[in-house]
């Protein structure tokens, strides 16, 4: 993936975050979107290991041995930061607290079906609090490469992996698309400037339903 | 980032209290009772409601104003002992009254909270309180089945709070408060104090912002809230 | 009841509670027997509204607003007191941190069964957290006077009343004495100063074993 | 009335642990970790233990110390990414590893300490983490049982702590800490700093002495506590 579509993607992907929002922002490329944020957007970030109120990632030198976030970066508190153990956070997550989980994916199926924790034989570290976000966060949205890095369509008819949560994936931001899931399936709705609705949906492993007029870039 | 606002005023919060609603509220006797935001519900005068609180309150305070203004069709509670006008509207037929021994109370709350559909206990088995509840075998036992309780609407007291609704409790006033305000669509928190963020400390805050969804200061304390002086 | 009786009896079910216990003393006439508790006796008292490391009662005018008992009365605290949440109380309860709970009766049949909630049409209040402490906590044991106000037995054959647990008391402290519960049924252990052992079976509405020797007295 | 003491030596309160026990340890990550107690239960060597733990730590960290000695026969965990040695020991059959999604194991490990059978959720409903669990109707749909948690032992880590046991934790190092404090028959936990009697306030305690067995102060924190300096 380019650096520059992988930058536009974050990108893309921080305004889904609206004012007033709880946020967990999955390990890997989600936990990038914080520093697309606007400084003065009133939303709170969660993380699992028990904080509300994440503020900037710390270099080693600069960090609290006591203060990680649930992908062991070091990070920071903001005023109005809060502490909890383990169940009450997710208690959040699970009562519905969360407005909006961000996570990886190994496949999206076309139905919103999630697989993103397990390649059988290959890597099975355990499923973390991946089930809880992907089933109870109020919109789950994945970010993902379009494709794996042998240029297989990670968006898929079904998925073949163990999966994390059925029909939970509104909507994935890629290094190619902003694309919907709904009734009819995958719904393009954005392209990134400069790729084709075709050449999106030439990289997706399920039909695309495109939109009437050029779909707007990011 | 900046944490959201969520101060409101009283009245505006307990503006969206519906008729028929299920509204949990925080205390154990006086301490923890959000005495203010009740008195603010008797006058938005929400009817039909299902009140869900330990006890209710002696005569003359907190749930016992809703009891007397005929607000309350329905009571989920541990014990009525010192409320006579709560026992004689139970014995009446005015308020159906469930009583629930008062960990599992706290438990439903809780499970209510924590998104879980039920917890199973052994607590009451050959007693009435088992009667006509669900009873699953757990490892060769018999285990009732205790639903969570969740509310549309909770009313909490905190000693003190900050704008995005983090919540501080003192002594014995904590209570069902930390649970109730994990429970709801709703929570809305009366504070003692309203503190600007990063007002409390990120270790001692008891009940996080995130789970609150409005927060207003009281101003001077009622009699209300004072010492009881028993006879 | 006599006062001295009772006193007799509150300081008899004093010297139950050992050092390092962990004990909740029921409403009535259990909270009494606090004063009969030696100062240095190392002992953490629990009570269910929330605190661990009960202090002495206190009058209104030097009392805190938030700081009751379960039965209402203000309380204070001591060096490593810990307040907690109701939740919490009785997870404590129920996971068998109570070493020892001293309960109130209106009825204890002598399998052990306890009545002391619920009068069917004359007293109804609700259970509050009597069940629990009842069933859960190590060591059940009962203050009561040893016949109602019309002198009826409390000691029974069986009870009457709805239940609050199944077999739960080990033992039951009287103005008259100090009954066992065991596989033989009610066992005289010791009485009151003054008493004998034909008063004391004579008063209790089951049979009562007696033991060889004449009991100890309190 | 006066609060017992607890205060006794890591090497007294481990020396209780025996072969077979089912052990609880707090973290998450470096966060939290007992590294004093595990060191401790190394150089104790009890042996086919079950371990709970929400992760493995990372290589020659925490419990990768009982990982290496071979004392652990089974791990319940949630994730194993950062310990490749615990990996290589499930796929080689060397120890056996059950996965729990991780509020679940919270909530599993909190029933257990709240003195509750099980709860009922339908996290995993649809996935193969729903594989052999019992499975209940609740308001007609499909409900896990996940069985509550309970140890032999728990090994805390606490930020301070008082003689009676009352523990407060502090940023991301109360994770699970708290919720094994409540589930095991016996509570051990190392205090960076223990207080007398009154050192805590009492609202400012995340747990409770009352949950806890023994306690016991660390000297000089070795450098696994220490800020992680990865690649």
């Amino acid at each position: 993936m380019l650096s520059d579509a992988n930058d536009r993607m974050l990108a893309r992907a921080a305004r889904e975050i609206a004012p007033g929002m709880v946020v967990n922002l999955g390990i890997g490329l989600p936990t990038k979107v914080i520093n697309h944020l606007p400084a003065d957007l009133p939303v709170c970030l969660h993380t699992e290991n028990g904080l509300t109120g994440i503020g900037p990632t710390l270099p080693p030198e600069r960090a609290d041995r006591n203060l990680i976030d649930a992908g062991g970066a070091y990070v920071s508190t903001v005023p109005g930061s809060a502490f909890f153990d383990s169940a009450t956070s997710f208690a959040m997550v699970r009562s519905g607290r969360l407005d909006l989980t961000m996570l990886g994916a190994f496949e999206v199926a076309s139905n919103g079906d999630l697989a993103n924790w397990k390649i059988p034989g290959r890597f099975s570290p355990g499923v973390g609090g991946g089930i809880e976000l992907a089933q109870k966060a109020r919109r789950v949205v994945v970010l993902t490469t379009h494709t794996d890095r042998k240029g297989n369509p990670k968006l898929k008819r079904q998925c073949t992996l163990p999966l994390t949560a059925r029909g939970c994936v509104a909507r994935v931001f890629t290094d190619l698309a902003v694309i919907d899931i709904s009734d009819r399936g995958f719904v393009l709705v954005e392209t990134r400037d400069g790729v084709t609705a075709a050449e999106v949906a030439d990289a997706t492993g399920a039909p695309l339903v495109l939109p009437n007029a050029t779909p707007p870039t990011f | 980032m900046k944490l959201p606002d969520k101060q409101c005023s009283l009245e505006g919060a307990i503006a969206r209290i519906r008729d028929g609603d299920t509204v949990m509220i925080g205390g154990f006797g006086v301490p923890g009772t959000p005495m203010a935001l009740i008195h603010a519900l008797v006058a938005h005068g929400a009817r039909e409601l299902t009140i869900v609180k330990n006890d209710a309150n002696e005569p003359g305070m907190g749930v016992d104003h809703l009891l007397q203004s005929g607000q309350i069709s329905r009571l989920i509670t541990t014990h009525l002992g010192l409320n006579s006008r709560a026992i004689d509207m139970m014995n009446a037929g005015r308020i159906t009254v469930e009583f629930n021994a008062q960990g599992i109370l706290a438990e439903r709350i809780r499970a209510g909270g924590a998104g879980v559909g039920a917890v199973l206990t052994d607590i009451g088995i050959g007693t009435e309180l088992a009667n006509g509840k669900q009873v699953v075998e757990l490892a060769g036992k018999p285990h009732i089945v205790e639903t969570a309780l969740r509310a549309d609407v909770a009313l909490i007291h905190a000693a003190a709070a900050d704008r995005f609704g983090n919540l501080a409790f003192v002594a014995t006033a904590r209570n069902f408060n930390p649970l109730m305000a994990m429970a709801a669509d709703c929570v809305i928190a009366e504070a003692e104090t309203l503190l600007p963020l990063g007002g409390l400390t990120a270790d001692a805050i008891h009940t996080a912002g995130v789970f609150v969804d409005h927060v207003t200061e009281l101003g001077t304390l009622s009699k209300e809230y004072d010492v009881v002086r028993r006879k």
